[in-house]
């Protein structure tokens, strides 16, 4: 017979939480994935920063707090919960600062945050519903509305403070034999704050491969395909085409593939589907630098191919494990 | 000759969008969009009405409104030859797919005034380039290009509306108004397209 | 069996938490009062009552006979008497009927049945029904009869026997103790087991974090001529479908049972069951269940009596250091919670486990933000994302096309959401749903 | 010949050819349609709540114009309605009594035991986790299914208890079906006066979960003497909707657990329940 021994404490029932299986959970919470995307942009971060001075910091502060303003602001007017905190408006906003010039206006990084957060997020309902990239609905957006600020670059300058108001044109603006790999590679070239150093932005997409945070089939996919076609291009026709190595490099294409593209709520979510999206993204990218009238088709590529993620989702439903085709007759 | 081809499809598919670069065929286009299934009866339709009536019409433009100096009466005979047809299509589909028909409901009748249609038709005969408008092949592969691109714009557009069905869109927007923002910004996406030919 | 164990796709590694206990020796629980015995433990038809208010039984002794095929009997944990035939929350939080017995003190003995010493000899069908006697379920999860998986309807055949030794879920450890301590009875059991379906060996699967229980069950195994298999730590390994993967690299089809690839799959503590049925005559009265959680002053391993109530258990281990957040009946993935702490030991209880206030999964429902984690992680190769979202806009057709039904509830889609999104009681509801529209049509 | 002529005599031609073609086109993808549907159709009240078994009132109105369904079996339409159906169709219609929606449970938050529930916010998924967490395993979970599958608005949660509003229930039994707990039926609806409690358990075990639940004391029944109003079913008293009692009983019985309840006061949340 057991001895009741005062000092031994049964639970309060009570206070006994009733949920369904499975009672534990992997650490990831959304902020936590948000943040580590951060971080794994500091390095292109950093180099913008280095490139362009002070001018860059205050893009990237304005679009940041611009973003997180518009959203809160919106979540107010909605009576919705506050949402900032989860770390997508911030993501948002740096990605958003990485799309434009060091010299743009205060105003377009205010006008981008809202329409990045409110037209391309909030509209559909917030954080997980919006079926296009916000940053690049946001680029497009002051792309179409201001096509003279946002091809406008400024000449980067390694540890200046300021940006010294001359400009420069992006790699793919000048004509094929001029520009230099080393020089995009480390950063030294015209473009957007996140397009100037290549190294940093593969040292970041490393890091998100690495933490299992994006797809990696869809980078992958995007650069090999852009290669491809601009490889093609150029061996048929080099004086008018640029090398496969300066396409691949130059332009918001690395950006691109590495933190918008693979976007986790507009991309699609499976593997297969992954392979699709990266090549559509490159296939349509190469067409547009090719052919296009705007030297740049990164955010049109993508932002089309966000469109037809419904579609690629559907057409890439998985078999189940000991799946077994229905036998004729069976209804 | 293949190039000219190419240019013509390309330019009809992606470039000159009859609904996202040139806004014709709103109507069908936010109407029959709410499901992806009846999306994909509608474009069939609006193919097959769009290219027989490209056909029809560059013949009956070629061989009897040019000779007979009756140009002036194209949109009147391309209009009654249109809406020939929709009625042709409308008898055949309701015996043959009563479903679609249902589904498609007063959709149908509507290609009859679809600005798409018919502008697709008035644009063979009078603004596009010579091929198009002298040969009834050349207005035929038009108008089905052109129709495949309605045809794209409205499956894309129909399965991100049956996306935004499940999102928790701000009362205020639900509706028709989420989904022309969406639109917007579809156009925007094709917008990158131009250009290219 | 030599050859490296076949990995299934998907899966998750949760923290183990096993050290808790697992050094831990089974130690038999003392003789408490009173005992209530949960009537319908079995998944089939319920067991028909034999014995009525004020009645005295003997340990071992019938309380309740197999209501049908798909059912098996109860017996009595101790002697004593028939205090009332009444009600406790079942594990599912709902009241069942259950048989309260006082116990006299005694624990005098009065098994039905004799033991089957020679059993390499018996007559096969006669270790079959006295397993069916012992009112042994499957000791592992669902309380699956166990005669009934070992009589294959006509037409089917079994040629391979699998014995699960993963223990896949984290903090259980006592199927890792039994293998240890118990390696012979558990051989022996599927050595029986082996014979009733006639097959020449069968296999044990263990997972590779338990290395002792490999050695232990292998020192013992070849004399049985009974084969184990190391397996990778995988979460749900322990699973029916994927065992059989990892072990046969067979698939069992969607909506079909192990049988439909002719293998017959039992817990260890089945076949620790088996062997105390046959040789010793002993009906399926108590079990090895591991009492754990942080919260728990003294967390171990104890041979527990069926109808023990779970406070007991609780006091067993030393009580509380502090309130817990969550009771549960077996596992923390696929475990269910109580509100009760009057819930009693079934014959499938693996675990009773209390956890703690800081690592219990809280579900809040953020937006899903089609991360893909669940895509990956899903042992069935499902996709968890769209199917809840057809769920919760109460698609239940778009979730049947999504194969909802092929869902195991392991819970590893639930465990890996960054959302925290209900995932694994959206499928559980989607199931339901489908399954009653089913029955609608007829 | 001015172009005028010429112009009308091409295009005449034209419109007639045309017209010939769709003629004979017409001729051989003849479809037969049945116009009766559509006035049917037109009579029935379009909400598509499914109450009558069909996929909605246009399969309905299919079912009652081939003579399968018979105007009555929708729910929704009143005994105008049906008669209106029916004259147009020529056949005889049949009398029915109109039923509304009653939810047997009074267990509400402040009366009810409750464990704390961590999941999705829905009754029937609630349901599969311990039952819905709620004491008393019959009890109403208050996660609304009912007041979700009602088309008409009619159902209310208040206090975490599903209350139907009487006078915006049309009868669909939408939420009958919705119910996991089997909670809700239709009772006719001049009956005013219910018992709010389906717990088969004993008194002892529902007084411990459920403060205004029916411990079966008999008083009702004895206030309504030999009238017969109210049935003994186990340890619970039920209404005798062949009888049922008037408002009046409730205060002649003095339920204890005021689980014995008039509809209308029970919907305006006049019950406080027990204090003591």
């Amino acid at each position: 017979m057991s001895e009741e021994t005062p000092s031994i404490q049964l639970p309060d029932p009570a206070k006994l939480v009733v949920s369904n299986s499975p009672h534990m959970r992997d650490k990831p919470t959304i902020n936590k994935i948000m943040f580590t995307v951060v971080a794994a942009m500091a390095p292109a971060l950093i180099a913008a920063v280095l490139f362009f001075g002070l001018a860059a910091l205050e893009v990237l502060a304005l679009c940041t707090v611009s973003c997180v303003l518009a959203e809160e602001g919106w979540n107010k007017l909605m009576k919705r919960p506050s949402t900032w905190k989860d770390g997508s408006a911030i993501l948002s906003g740096l990605l958003l600062g990485m799309n434009l010039n060091a010299g743009a206006p205060w105003w377009i990084c205010v006008l981008g945050g809202f329409l990045a957060m409110i037209l391309g997020k909030q509209l559909y309902g917030g954080l997980g519903y919006n079926p296009f990239n916000p940053v690049l609905v946001a680029r497009v957006g002051l792309l179409i509305g201001f096509p003279g600020i946002m091809t406008t670059w400024d000449k980067p300058e390694l540890g200046a403070m300021a940006i010294d108001g001359v400009t420069a044109a992006t790699p793919l603006g000048l004509a094929p034999g001029e520009t230099f790999v080393q020089d995009m590679l480390l950063g030294n070239v015209g473009g957007c704050l996140g397009e100037t150093s290549a190294l940093a932005l593969l040292v970041g997409g490393a890091v998100l491969i690495a933490c299992k945070l994006i797809k990696w089939e869809v980078p992958l996919a995007f650069i090999g395909t852009v290669f491809v076609i601009t490889g093609i291009a150029h061996v048929m026709h080099p004086e008018v085409y640029h090398s496969p190595f300066v396409h691949v490099l130059s332009g918001g294409l690395l950006l691109g593939a590495f933190f918008m593209a693979t976007d986790m709520v507009t991309s699609p979510m499976t593997h297969k589907g992954a392979w699709i999206f990266g090549f559509g993204c490159g296939l349509i990218t190469s067409l547009i630098r090719l052919w296009g009238s705007y030297p740049e088709g990164v955010s049109f590529a993508i932002l089309f191919m966000n469109a037809l993620v419904p579609l690629i989702d559907r057409s890439t439903i998985r078999k189940p494990f000991g799946y077994t085709a229905p036998a004729k007759g069976e209804a | 000759m293949l190039s000219e081809f190419l240019v013509i499809t390309i330019g009809a598919i992606l470039v000159n969008n009859f609904v996202l670069s040139k806004f014709l065929g709103i109507c069908p286009f936010l109407g029959v969009s709410k499901k992806l299934d009846t999306a994909l009866g509608m474009s069939g339709a609006v193919i097959f009405v769009m290219t027989l009536a490209s056909l029809v019409s560059s013949l009956i433009n070629q061989f009897l409104l040019v000779p007979m100096k009756l140009q002036f009466l194209q949109t009147l005979v391309f209009i009654v030859v249109i809406a020939s047809l929709v009625q042709l299509v409308e008898i055949m589909l309701q015996k043959l797919s009563a479903k679609l028909y249902d589904s498609l409901g007063i959709f149908l009748p509507l290609i009859t005034t679809n600005c798409a249609v018919l502008g697709c038709v008035v644009l063979n005969a009078k603004s596009a380039p010579e091929s198009i408008q002298s040969t009834w092949y050349g207005a035929t592969i038009y108008g089905f290009c052109s129709a495949l691109g309605f045809a794209l714009a409205l499956i894309l557009f129909s399965s991100l509306r049956e996306k935004l069905d499940l999102a928790n869109v701000p009362e205020a927007f639900e509706g028709t108004a989420i989904s022309l923002v969406t639109a917007g910004i579809l156009a925007m996406a094709f917008l990158g397209f131009s250009g290219l030919v | 069996m030599s050859d490296k164990p076949r990995k299934f796709k998907g899966g998750v590694h949760p923290n183990d938490s096993k050290a808790l206990s697992s050094r831990k020796a089974i130690k038999e629980a003392p003789l408490f009062d009173s005992y209530k015995v949960i009537m319908h433990q079995n998944i089939g038809a319920p067991p028909e009552l034999v014995v009525k208010k004020g009645d005295t039984v003997k340990k071992g002794g019938l309380l309740a006979k197999a209501g049908g095929f798909m059912s098996v009997p109860l017996h009595a944990p101790t002697s004593g008497t028939i205090k009332a035939i009444d009600k406790v929350p079942g594990p599912t939080g709902i009241s069942v009927p259950c048989i309260e017995i006082t116990s006299d003190g005694e624990d005098e003995w009065g098994s039905p049945f004799e033991p089957i010493s020679d059993w390499q000899t018996a007559d096969p069908a006669e270790l079959k029904q006295r397993i069916w006697d012992a009112g042994i379920v499957g000791m592992g999860g669902a309380g699956f009869p166990v005669h009934v998986k070992l009589s294959p309807p006509e037409g089917k055949t079994i040629d391979t026997l699998i014995i699960n030794g993963a223990e896949c879920e984290p903090y259980l450890t006592a199927d890792h103790r039994l293998m240890l301590e118990q390696a012979e009875e558990v051989v022996l059991g599927v050595a029986i087991l082996v014979r009733i379906l006639g097959l020449k060996t069968g296999v044990i699967g263990v997972e590779n974090n338990k290395p002792d229980a490999i050695e232990a069950l292998n020192k013992v195994a070849g004399k049985y001529n009974i084969t184990v298999q190391s397996l990778p730590v995988n979460y749900p390994q322990g699973a029916e479908r994927q065992l059989i993967y990892s072990i046969t690299g067979r698939e069992v089809p969607v909506g079909k049972l192990p049988m439909d690839v002719n293998c017959v799959v039992q817990n260890v503590a089945t076949a620790a069951a088996v062997t105390e049925a046959v040789l010793k005559g002993q009906p399926s009265i108590e079990r090895v269940t591991t009492v754990t959680g942080k919260p728990l002053v003294d967390p171990g391993n104890w041979k527990l009596r069926i109808g023990t109530p779970i406070s007991k258990t609780i006091e067993l281990a030393g009580g509380i250091t502090e309130q817990p957040a969550k009771l549960l009946l077996g596992g923390p993935m696929m475990g269910i919670a109580q509100s009760s702490l009057d819930v009693t030991v079934m014959k499938n209880t693996s675990g009773v486990l209390l956890i703690a206030q800081d690592e219990v999964s809280q579900y809040t429902s953020e937006p899903c933000i089609r991360c893909g984690r669940c895509v990956d992680c899903c042992p069935m190769q499902i996709l968890p994302a769209t199917i809840s979202q057809a769920v919760e806009n109460k698609r239940f057709d778009w979730a049947e096309k999504l194969n909802v039904m092929a869902c195991i509830e392991c819970g590893s889609c639930s465990y890996s959401c960054p959302s925290h999104r209900p995932l694994n009681q959206q499928f559980k509801r989607a199931k339901v749903e489908i399954r009653a529209g089913l029955r609608k049509k007829g | 010949m001015s172009i005028a002529v010429i112009a009308i005599i091409a295009v005449g031609v034209l419109g007639a050819l045309l017209g010939i073609i769709i003629g004979i086109v017409a001729k051989v993808f003849a479809v037969e349609t049945d116009e009766r549907i559509e006035r049917v159709g037109e009579l029935l009240p379009g909400a598509n709540c499914g109450g009558c078994g069909y996929a909605g009132c246009a399969d309905f109105a299919k079912s009652v114009v081939s003579e399968t369904a018979t105007p009555d079996q929708c729910p929704v339409c009143s005994k105008e309605d049906v008669q209106a159906i029916a004259d147009y169709l020529g056949i005889v219609a049949e009398e029915k009594e109109k039923k509304v929606a009653l939810v047997r449970c009074s267990g509400d938050i402040p009366n009810t035991v409750r464990s704390l529930y961590n999941g999705v916010r829905d009754c029937r998924s609630a349901v599969l986790v311990a039952g819905g967490a709620k004491g008393c395993d019959y009890g109403c979970l208050g996660f609304g299914s009912c007041a979700e599958a009602c088309p008409f608005g009619a159902i209310e949660i208040r206090k975490g208890l599903a209350v139907v509003h009487k006078e915006l229930c049309v009868g669909c039994e939408n939420c009958v079906a919705a119910c996991p707990k089997e909670l809700i039926v239709m009772v006719p609806e001049a009956a005013t006066t219910h018992v709010y409690c389906n717990s088969p358990e004993k008194g002892a075990a529902k007084r411990k979960v459920c403060k205004t639940a029916c411990i079966a004391c008999r008083k009702c029944v004895k206030a309504s003497g030999e009238e017969d109003h109210m049935e003994i079913d186990g340890f619970l008293i039920r209404t005798n909707y062949e009888n049922a009692p008037g408002p009046e009983l409730v205060e002649a019985a003095g339920c204890p657990t005021t689980a014995l309840r008039v509809d209308t006061l029970h919907a305006e949340g006049a019950y406080e329940g027990v204090t003591k």
